[in-house]
Order: C-alpha cells, then sequence, then structure tokens
C-alpha cells in the first residue's frame, strides 16, 4: 500500500505540473493553497474542489464554448513563498483567483492580486482583516471568525448552558482573532471566561496549559486551534481529569479531528462551514466527492474542497459567463452575486467589503462523525 | 596571452552585466520577481561569508538578523509613519546592536560553541518576533509597509524595485570587497588559518571576530530593510530556522572565500527553490540531498571545482 | 638592567609540574641559548613568556614592565616576538600578506577608513609592505613573494615564520627550534641568518636541543630538566657540566660525538 | 498544579535527556555535533509506529527491535555518509542538516498528516497526588533510567565501552593501542541512532507522530546537551531533566508563550558562561 501511496503522491505532483495544457483562449482560473508544509491537507482539499468544479463546468461545455484551465501554485503553507506564488499566477496570467489557505499566507498574497488588480475569491481563511472596506478585488466566501465566533459563544450560555468557560487558542491568526471576538461575544451575554491560555501551533505537549484550565475547573472549554493541536488538547485534557465540554469553530471541522481523538472529540459543538446532512444537494455532492478522491493519497477533506467547488461552480462561473474575463466586469459581477448555496441555510450575498454573509452551520461530534447539532 | 584572456573575459562580464541591467525590459515579471529576491539575498548570504568564509565561522542566526532588519524598518514605517529610506541606518544599527549584545561573547568561543549560541539567539529573536505581540503585532505580522519612493517614484513593482535591488546589490559586492581587502579583512583570514599564530603577530583575535559579526549583521539588516519594502507584508515565519540554513547554505556552496561565488549559489539555490515548486516534498527531498553530497564531495564548495585556476587561486590582493 | 628578567616562574598542568621557580635574565643585545633533553620545559618556558599560558605564580618583567598577566596580543605590542616548533603559518595567504599581516602590528586604525579607502589608511598598508618586503629579502624568499604559504618547501616555510617574527620589529625575538628537521646545509644556512640578525642589534632567546648548534652561536646559555634550571654560564663550559651531561643520557666527553636526543 | 507539572516536565525532561544523549556519544567521540538527531528521534518514532501496526509486538520487544534496526541504520548511515564529511565542523553541520531534511521530508511522503500510534504503553491514567498522567509517561521515566545504567555499565565494564572510553580521549593514541578507531566511531553512531529510536518509540503514544516532531525536541534535546555538558552522559541526563521541568513551570507559571524560551535561554547563557556545562569537563587544546 505505501508503495501506491507514493506513486500518488507523484502522480499528483507531476499532473500538478503538467496542469491540463492550457490552450490559447481557455479561461485560465488559479489555485494557490498550501499543498505541502502544515496546510497540505487543507490545500489538498480545495484543489480537489477545483479539479471537481472545473471538470463538471467543461464536461457541461464550458463557459461559452470556452474550457476553464486550472493553474495551480503550491504556497507551501509558508507567507513568504505564498507572495511568489500568487505572482506566478499574475505573471500566467490568470483571469481569477479561486482558493487561498491560512490567514498569514492570505493577508500576505493578497497585497499582490490587489496590486495587480485580479479578482481573488478566498475560500480557506478566516481572519476578519482580510475583507475590510479596503479590498477591492479581494473577496471571501467562507465566514469569518467573527460570525462563527458569535455564534458558538451564544450556543455555548444559550443552548448549552455553560457558566464557567475557559479559553485555550493558538498564538497565530486564526487563534488570536477567534479568541478575541468570542470574549466579546461573551462579554456581551455578561459572561467572564474563568482561564485563558495560548499555544504555539507546533506545540506537542500542552500539561503546562491544561494544569492551569484545570485549576478553574471549567464545565465548558473553546479551542481555538486547528490539526493536530485541537485533538491532542482534548486528549491531554481528558488525561488530567478535565470533564469540561470542548466547543470551537471552524479550525475543528477536520475529519482528522476525530481520528486523532476518536474518545476524548466526543460530544464536541463546533461552527462548521460545511454540513452534508444541511440538505438533500449537500449530501449528493458530498457522496460524489468522497467516491472521486477517496484512491488517491489524501483522504477526502470535503470542507474547504466544498467551499472551492461552491465558490467555482455557482459564483465565478456564472459571472464569467454574463461578464466574461474582463477584470473589472468580473469584479462587480461577484460583488453584486446573490444567490442559493447547498449546505447553506437561507440566501447568501457579498457585503461592501467582499464577504459572503450567511448563516453557519451547528454540528456535533457523534460517535466518530459529525452531526447536525439537535439542541443538548 | 594574458592581456587576451583578460579583455575576453572583460567581455563576457560586460555582456552579463548589460543583460542584467536591462533584465526587466524583456523577462517576464515573475522572473524579475525571483530575481530580485535573489539579489535581495546577496545581503545575508555575503554578510554570513564573513562569518563562514574569512573567519571559520558558522552561523545559523542570519535569518533572525534579517528579521531584525525588516522588523525595525517595517514598525518605523507602519507605526511611526517613518519615510523608508529614512529606517536604513536605524535598521542596521539596530540588527548590529542585537548580535554583538546576543552573540559579541559567543564569537570568542570556540567554532562549535558559536554554532551552538547562535542557534539559541535565532530561535530566541523567532520567539520575541511571534510572542511580543504589542511590538510586532506577533502571529498577525505587519502589514501593508510602504514601498520606498525616490524623488516621488514610488517602487511598487517588481520591475521598479529591481533596479534598487541591483544597485543594493551591487554596492554590498563593492563594499564586501573592500573589507576583504582591508586590514581587517588580512586579519580575519589569518586567524581563521590559525587563530594562535594571529594572536602571536598581534592580531587582537577577539576584537576582530566580534567586528566580523556586527559586519555579518549589518549586511543582514540592510537585506531585511530591502525585503520588508519589497514584499510589504512580513511575518516572524518568514525568518525562522529554514532562512539561516538557506543563507549558510548559499554562503558555504559559493566556495571558500569567494564573495563572487556566494552570489552565484545563491542565484542558483533560489531560483532552485522557486522551479522545483511544484514537486512539493520532493523538493525539499532534492534541496537535502544537495546539501548533503556537496558537503560530502565538494567540502570546499561547489565553486571552487569550477575555477581552473593552475597554482594560486583567485586571492584579494592586499 | 636586564632586558628581560623572570624570577620564580612555576606552572603545573593537572599536577605534573611543567615549570618550577624559574629564574632567568636576558640581557640587552645578548643571544642565549636554551638547551635541555625533550620534555624539559624549553617551549613551556617561551609559551609563557609570549602569555600562551599564564603562569601559577613568580612574575616577568620586560623593559620594567610586568607582563605575566597580559594576553598574546599585548605582549607581542610590547616588543617581544616569537615563532613556533612546529611552523604555523598561514597557508591560505600568500608569503607576502603572512609578513604583512605581522607588520600591521595589529594596528586596529578604523576599518571604516580601510573600507573608504582614506588616506591614512593607505599609508598604514604601504608602510606595512615595505617592512614586509625588507624581512623578505633579509630571509632570501622574495622572488616567492606571491606564492601561497603552504605551497612552499619546508626549508622556505621555516625562514617564512622567521621573516613574519622579523616584521613585527621585535626588541626580543624567542626562536623555538628553527633548525627543526633542516638538513645541514640549511642548518649553516639558518646559523649565519640568526648571526646576521643578531648582528643588527637584535636580542634572540634560542630553544634548541641541537648543542652544537648553541655552542656555535651562543656565549651564554641554560639548559632546563624537567621544570628545573639546572645549569646557567658560558655555553661551552655549561655543557660539560656532569648534570648536563646526566640530563642528556651518556653524552660522551668531545665535540664529535654531542648529538641530539 | 506544582505535581502535575513537575511530572509532566520530568518526562518531557527525560525524552530531552535520551536524544541529547545521542548528541553526546557522538560529541565525545568526533567532537562534531549531528544536527540530523532530531530527525532520527521522529524516523525512530515511525519505524515503531511501522512495526507495531504490522506486528503487533507488546512494549519492551518492540523498543529492543527498534533499536536494533536504528543501531543498524546508525552504523551503515556512518559507513555511506558520515565518515566523509569528517573536514571541519561546517562541513559536518552543514551536512547533517541536510540529512536531517532528506530524512524528514522523506518520511512525509508517506505520512503527510499526524498519526495517532497505538497504546503500547498502556493507556490507563495514574493518580500521584493531584497529578494524572498516562502509563506511558511511567514507561519514558523508567525505560530513561535503565538506558542510562545499561550505558554507564556498558562504558565502564565491557571491552567496547573502554574502546569507545579511549577513542573519545584520543583517537591516535587509541588507534596505536591497538583500538580499531573506525569501529568504534561506527559503534558510536548506532549507539546514539538507538537511543534516539528508542526515546521516538517513547513518546508516540504520549502524542500523536509527526513528520515534523523532530525539530524542536532535537533543539531542546541539544540545549540539554550544552547545559549539562556536552562531553558527559549524566551532565546531559541532568541538562534534559532540569530544563524538561523548567519549561513546565514557566509554561505553567508565567505564559506558555514563552515555554519554548526557557530552553535556549539557558543555552545562551551556559555557552557564554560555562560552555563545558554543568559537569562538563574541559576538552584539552593541545597547542
Amino acid at each position: 500500500m505505501k508503495i501506491g501511496k507514493l506513486v500518488g503522491t507523484i502522480g499528483a505532483a507531476a499532473c500538478v505540473v503538467m496542469a491540463m495544457p492550457a490552450l490559447a483562449q481557455d479561461i485560465k482560473l488559479g489555485v494557490v493553497a498550501g499543498m505541502s508544509g502544515p496546510g497540505t491537507s487543507y490545500g489538498i482539499g480545495i484543489r480537489q474542489g477545483a479539479e471537481m468544479a472545473v471538470k463538471e463546468i467543461n464536461a457541461a461545455g464550458g463557459i461559452k464554448g470556452r474550457k476553464i484551465a486550472l493553474v495551480v501554485a503550491d504556497d507551501a503553507s509558508n507567507p513568504a513563498q505564498s507572495v511568489t506564488a500568487m505572482q506566478r499566477l499574475v505573471n500566467e496570467p490568470v483571469d481569477l483567483v479561486v482558493g487561498g489557505w491560512g490567514s498569514s499566507q492570505v493577508l500576505a498574497n493578497m497585497d499582490v492580486a490587489e496590486r495587480a488588480g485580479l479578482p481573488y475569491i478566498v475560500v480557506g481563511a478566516t481572519n476578519p482583516k482580510i475583507t475590510t472596506d479596503k479590498n477591492k478585488w479581494t473577496f471571501r466566501v467562507i465566514f469569518t471568525d467573527s460570525v462563527q465566533a458569535e455564534q458558538i459563544a451564544d450556543a455555548a450560555v444559550k443552548r448549552l448552558g455553560m457558566k464557567r468557560i475557559a479559553v485555550i487558542h493558538d498564538a497565530n491568526d486564526y487563534g488570536v482573532g477567534n479568541r478575541d471576538i468570542f470574549l466579546a461575544s461573551l462579554k456581551k451575554i455578561g459572561i467572564e471566561p474563568v482561564a485563558m491560555v495560548s499555544y504555539q501551533s507546533a506545540d506537542k505537549d500542552f500539561t503546562a496549559q491544561l494544569s492551569r484550565i484545570r485549576e478553574a475547573n471549567p464545565d465548558g472549554l473553546a479551542i481555538f486551534g486547528t490539526i493536530p493541536a485541537a485533538p491532542a488538547i482534548m486528549n491531554q485534557a481528558r488525561d488530567l481529569g478535565i470533564k469540561a465540554r470542548f466547543i470551537g469553530t471552524g479550525g475543528l471541522a477536520n475529519e482528522n479531528l476525530m481520528t486523532l481523538s476518536p474518545k476524548a472529540s466526543e460530544g464536541t459543538v463546533l461552527t462548521t462551514y460545511f454540513h452534508e446532512d444541511v440538505d438533500a444537494q449537500a449530501r449528493a455532492w458530498a457522496d460524489r466527492y468522497v467516491k472521486e478522491f477517496s484512491g488517491s493519497a489524501q483522504p477526502p477533506r470535503p470542507v474547504l474542497a466544498a467551499w472551492e467547488y461552491r465558490a467555482i461552480k455557482f459564483i465565478a462561473a456564472p459571472c464569467l459567463e454574463s461578464s466574461g474575463t474582463d477584470k473589472e466586469k468580473l469584479r462587480q459581477c461577484i460583488s453584486r452575486w446573490k444567490g442559493k448555496l447547498f449546505s447553506v441555510p437561507g440566501e447568501a450575498y457579498f457585503d461592501k467589503t467582499g464577504q459572503l454573509i450567511q448563516q453557519s452551520v451547528l454540528v456535533e461530534v457523534g460517535n466518530g462523525a459529525f452531526q447536525a447539532f439537535k439542541g443538548k | 596571452m594574458t592581456a587576451f584572456r583578460i579583455s575576453q573575459r572583460g567581455w563576457i562580464v560586460v555582456a552579463a552585466l548589460a543583460a542584467l541591467v536591462a533584465l526587466p525590459g524583456y523577462a517576464p515579471q515573475y522572473l524579475v520577481h525571483v530575481a530580485n529576491f535573489i539579489l535581495i539575498y546577496t545581503l545575508p548570504v555575503i554578510g554570513l561569508g564573513f562569518l563562514t568564509g574569512f573567519t571559520g565561522r558558522v552561523s545559523l542566526a542570519q535569518g533572525a538578523l534579517f528579521g531584525v532588519g525588516a522588523y525595525t524598518t517595517a514598525l518605523l514605517t507602519t507605526k511611526l509613519g517613518w519615510a523608508p529610506l529614512a529606517t536604513l541606518v536605524p535598521s542596521v544599527l539596530m540588527t548590529v546592536v542585537l548580535a554583538v549584545a546576543l552573540g559579541g561573547a559567543a564569537v570568542r568561543l570556540a567554532g562549535l560553541y558559536f554554532v551552538m549560541a547562535t542557534i539559541g539567539i535565532q530561535q530566541i529573536v523567532w520567539l520575541v518576533l511571534m510572542n511580543w505581540i504589542e511590538l510586532t503585532n506577533g502571529p498577525q505580522g505587519v502589514r501593508s509597509i510602504p514601498a520606498i519612493g525616490l524623488g516621488g517614484y514610488e517602487l511598487e513593482t517588481p520591475q521598479r524595485f529591481f533596479f534598487l535591488a541591483l544597485a543594493a546589490a551591487g554596492i554590498s559586492y563593492f563594499l564586501a570587497k573592500r573589507v576583504i581587502g582591508s586590514r581587517l579583512g588580512l586579519y580575519l583570514r589569518a586567524l581563521s588559518d590559525d587563530q594562535l599564530a594571529a594572536s602571536s603577530v598581534a592580531v587582537e583575535v577577539g576584537r576582530a571576530k566580534v567586528t566580523a559579526l556586527a559586519l555579518s549583521a549589518a549586511w543582514a539588516g540592510a537585506g531585511g530593510f530591502l525585503y520588508a519594502h519589497y514584499v510589504r507584508y512580513i511575518h516572524p515565519d518568514m525568518f525562522g530556522l529554514e532562512a539561516s540554513v538557506l543563507y549558510l547554505v548559499m554562503s558555504m556552496f559559493g566556495g571558500y572565500r569567494s564573495i563572487a561565488g556566494m552570489i552565484v549559489a545563491t542565484a542558483i539555490l533560489e531560483s532552485a527553490t522557486e522551479y522545483l515548486r511544484p514537486f512539493g516534498e520532493f523538493r525539499m527531498i532534492a534541496y537535502g540531498m544537495i546539501l548533503l553530497l556537496g558537503m560530502m564531495y565538494f567540502p570546499k564548495g561547489i565553486l571552487t571545482l569550477v575555477r581552473r585556476r593552475a597554482s594560486a587561486p583567485a586571492t584579494e590582493k592586499s | 638592567m636586564a632586558l628581560l628578567s623572570a624570577s620564580g616562574v612555576s606552572l603545573a598542568f593537572a599536577g605534573v609540574r611543567a615549570l618550577a621557580q624559574i629564574d632567568l635574565q636576558i640581557e640587552e643585545g645578548e643571544l642565549l641559548g636554551i638547551i635541555g633533553p625533550n620534555g624539559s620545559g624549553k617551549s613551556t618556558l617561551f609559551n609563557v613568556l609570549s602569555g600562551i599560558y599564564r603562569v601559577d605564580d613568580g612574575s616577568i618583567v620586560f623593559r620594567g614592565q610586568r607582563i605575566e598577566q597580559l594576553g598574546v596580543a599585548q605582549i607581542v605590542r610590547c616588543g617581544i616576538a616569537r615563532t613556533f616548533q612546529n611552523k604555523r603559518l598561514f597557508g591560505t595567504m600568500t608569503v607576502l600578506e603572512n609578513v604583512v599581516v605581522a607588520a600591521l602590528k595589529g594596528a586596529q586604525g578604523s576599518a571604516l577608513g580601510d573600507v573608504l579607502g582614506l588616506r591614512s589608511a593607505a599609508q598604514a598598508r604601504d608602510k606595512a609592505v615595505a617592512i614586509a618586503d625588507r624581512c623578505l629579502a633579509l630571509t632570501g624568499l622574495t622572488q616567492s613573494r606571491e606564492l601561497l604559504a603552504r605551497d612552499l618547501p619546508y626549508g622556505a616555510q621555516n625562514r617564512l615564520e622567521l621573516a613574519r617574527a622579523l616584521a613585527l620589529e621585535p626588541t626580543l625575538l624567542l626562536l623555538d627550534e628553527p633548525a627543526a628537521g633542516l638538513n645541514p646545509s640549511e642548518r649553516a644556512e639558518l646559523r649565519e641568518l640568526i648571526r646576521r640578525i643578531h648582528g643588527e642589534g637584535l636580542t634572540i632567546a634560542l630553544v634548541e636541543h641541537d648543542v652544537r648548534m648553541v655552542t656555535g652561536l651562543c656565549a651564554r646559555a641554560i639548559v632546563l630538566d624537567h621544570g628545573e634550571k639546572i645549569a646557567d654560564g658560558a655555553s661551552a663550559a655549561v655543557v660539560r657540566d656532569p648534570r648536563v651531561q646526566a640530563a642528556y643520557f651518556g653524552v660522551v666527553e668531545g665535540e664529535e660525538e654531542a648529538h641530539g636526543v | 498544579m506544582f505535581d502535575q507539572l513537575f511530572i509532566g516536565g520530568l518526562a518531557t525532561g527525560c525524552i530531552y535527556a535520551v536524544v541529547g544523549l545521542g548528541f553526546t556519544l557522538v560529541y565525545r567521540t568526533l567532537r562534531m555535533v549531528n544536527f540530523a538527531q532530531g530527525h532520527v528521534f521522529m524516523a525512530g518514532a515511525f519505524l515503531g509506529l511501522v512495526i507495531a501496526e504490522r506486528v503487533r509486538l507488546p512494549a519492551l520487544p518492540l523498543l529492543l527491535v527498534v533499536g536494533a534496526v536504528a543501531f543498524a541504520l546508525g552504523m551503515v548511515l556512518e559507513r555511506l555518509v558520515f565518515r566523509r564529511l569528517y573536514h571541519n565542523h561546517e562541513v559536518f553541520i552543514v551536512g547533517s542538516i541536510g540529512l536531517g531534511i532528506v530524512l524528514m521530508n522523506g518520511v512525509r511522503v508517506f505520512f503527510p498528516e499526524p498519526v495517532p500510534f497505538p497504546k503500547v504503553f498502556g493507556s490507563t491514567v495514574v493518580q500521584i497526588g493531584t497529578a494524572r498522567f498516562q502509563e506511558a509517561y511511567l514507561w519514558v521515566v523508567v525505560s530513561t533510567l535503565v538506558l542510562v545504567v545499561l550505558l554507564h555499565a556498558m562504558f565502564t565494564y565491557t571491552r567496547t565501552g573502554r574502546a569507545l572510553r579511549a577513542v573519545a580521549a584520543d583517537a591516535e593514541i587509541a588507534g596505536t593501542v591497538g583500538v580499531n578507531v573506525n569501529r568504534a566511531i561506527a559503534f558510536t553512531f548506532g549507539l546514539s541512532f538507538a537511543v534516539a529510536a528508542i526515546a521516538g518509540v517513547l513518546i508516540g503514544p504520549l502524542y500523536f507522530v509527526s513528520f515534523d516532531m523532530g525539530d524542536m525536541v532535537g533543539l531542546k534535546a541539544f540545549s540539554a546537551a550544552v547545559f549539562g555538558g556536552i562531553n558527559s552522559i549524566p551532565g546531559t541526563i541532568l541538562g534534559g531533566l532540569v530544563i524538561g521541568v523548567l519549561e513546565n513551570f514557566a509554561g505553567g507559571y508565567i505564559s506558555s508563550a514563552y515555554k519554548d524560551l526557557v530552553a535556549f535561554v539557558i543555552l545562551l547563557v551556559m555557552l557564554i558562561w560555562r560552555p563545558t556545562g554543568l559537569l562538563g569537563r574541559e576538552t584539552p587544546v593541545k597547542v
């Protein structure tokens, strides 16, 4: 099996190089994400979502007969290299970019797109600073930490009845962004956190931080971090005898959470960007996606793949159809976009800062899988 | 015969320079972008050359010092509103002061202890950049650093910035040659050959080493200054141990004491990092192998192999 | 008053007595011989005089100044230069550069002055090159001026180290077994060179375990054995002192049998 | 909270100590520092994972098998790779950094994601005072003790041990009195690989194993070796334990942001104040 995996990866790497030979009149769609380095699983999920969407669009005749060609740039989940990766796409040139994972990387590469005047739809970074009134060409479909942190704070107090809430957060943008908004939301409802500690993304041992949290004996523990730190925190918290229920936001929305902490993650409530059971169309897409990509070296990552797919299929494609590849017209079309996306309750629309406003989805970890959260 | 040879070599150099200066004209923007990175990286690499090549001291803190230069100018411009060019001297000075404060005592120690100390310095600087949030915004990094303006002419695009980077690399090369040719250069080469013999011909070995450390920090700080105003967004992870390893490799690969060799090695290795990019992990494996096999078979640096000089290799005339 | 006087100089390495209560005077303009079997402390004495080792106790006064606590470079600037038993040259530098380093006498000057090419820096350099050329001429190395030190034949390397020490324009020169590894003709040549240098007024102390070399050159000699000074006087008399002969194990009467151990 | 931090710190300290031993063994014999040591620790963890998943070995045999395989790997790599790097510090350091990069990224191709390690050392939670921790912690501490005792016995009582000590004292002289220096050096590398790999297996169940777990542990173990005395085995053990415990206290009582800072500040201060470390002795420099 191992050799198969190796061949699979070489195959994947090789195809990145060939990247569907782009013919002259093809529409070039850029995808930038970390496909090596710490964010590998997120980046490959994004690439799979793009490949799936583009294959379906081209199969259905493409955009007014023009095929879409994917140009993929791996930024190795490193801010410095993400600048160079975006520069490469600008230089290609591509007509628009859909992708981007990791707030540090997107904060670094979005300036390149802004200066080059290139429409850039961000699918995998939640730091609020990405969409402000200053960015003109950068849009974001995944909702920010602020929306998720507010909703989980609200749910924790009102639906889960938590009184003594502790917070442990990664020191990176994602962790700090979520913490600040979560605390503000709690303050609005009149709740003060009983303990608050931070950690470095690469940390493996959390006894120091968790010992302080245990002192405060919380009934709820908010974890604003990503894989593999979050599941490690859950395991070690249970080892230390912390009984508090875990809550969190999008960083936990990754199947690896259950593989790395099978027992400890049970009962965790979190906001997520995508869940198969929200509506039938989401379930159908998820089945198609898993079937298509379960053979590859990476286990399928539906969460960010879903956003990349929806951003291309339901936002980028219609706009390319209506306003062609003129950058300014394309930008205006995206900014005025309004519509329905599977797994997103109600209607979504872009506000003036380029942020897609939408309802988030609450899920709960039950016997090793994400389930729609039904109350207590 | 030699007259002919020099003029022939001279011609090659002139032609190469002309092609380089005109690069932004004909080359695609992405190539100019990579060229800018190469030119910027020659500064920390040549700076490190004073330590590795000329003083026989290996340092793994050049990445952190490069970061100190970048952060000094980034914070001065974004938080205090200074004009970019006004922050060049403070960036260089801050890097030198920090390097000498943290490493001054260690540089006098035996070679191996100095390497160990530089690893400590690298990690400490990185951790402080990452955790002193009030000063450096920590993991949020510093955004929208202003571009350098020369007489109302903003160097925003890679093409425009290219000339500043080329000039900086040129000045750095010229100054480095002067330093190596100076008395200090002589003392450094002497103490790296035989420290005891050097002190027994009145060379103040300790002071010379600290001066070499200060020079390597100054070059790193200047490089950091340029980097910050080119990338215009900096993050602590850009200045981690991997960066120090990168500069060390480039400076050692260039050839034992040849500054031109270091520049060529920087060009080769930086473009290798870019063009091997689509290969993900395999790029890093290839990089590791280059490092390992290079040291196993060309300990004196690949380019000394290229040089076919008969007896005396090109030594810097005193 | 002696140019250099060491009194009660002692030094031990982890219990092993290297030097024990050595008293030594070197007169101005003298060519003093220092002999003794291997491991008798000759080189250790030089290392103490040149500041490489710190004495455990005792004092060293050079031209009225106490120097036993000073660093190597400071002692050199006071005017004491030395050569090494195993030749320590700057291998990757040219012959000229090896000697110019010494001729500069570690003058710091401002590195900045050098880099910006100020006139004062250029003058200091030219003066040093002049001194260097003179020393190279004295030691017959002028024609190999541009060669790398490591590419020189052994004999020439020997003379280069001497030239480098002379470039410091010292008032006292410590020669540590300069004749080691030389063939007879090179030995004779070296003897003449030392005689000529001494003739120009330079005070020299010569460590040598080849007794004939010492008796040929030095009026006075001292003998060291196991870190102690066992004899001090006219070199011809000292050589025949029974205790010295015992130290050399069976050095038989008469000139021709004397040989280095 | 104090005892939780102390025992946790003790366990991580043991890991730093054992990996630090790898640095000490190589340094004592060659005066060189192998910067790939942290990644050997990581490779040991994955080796243990692959074996444990395939062959369901219980704890002790797993440790012995991984140790033996790593030992052989160390001997082979010394002959093929390290032997060509002995020119000087710089060449050895950069060469070993290169080897570390190859090792790390080679493993990443097969294991791009962190992977849970089978609970080979049991998963029941033990309680001492108010401190609760997995059974595996006891295995870490006990194994470290056993390892140190075995090493000490090997060095003092066995013939190879004496040969290694002779080479460490002075390779030239050791050679002249009939010690096969090359074999002794290869043996030392084998030992340092085995020790690091065993530490990898020990820590596996406590946290996940991932291709980048070697970086920080390698640097911390390196600081422990310098702090305790890079040419002294008891010194390195002491250094590791102290750094492990101090780190946890800093993280617990001051702020977890600066947990990692402890090791590197100690490293820097020790180098300037006492480069030979707490228990290290001056390595004689021949003039």
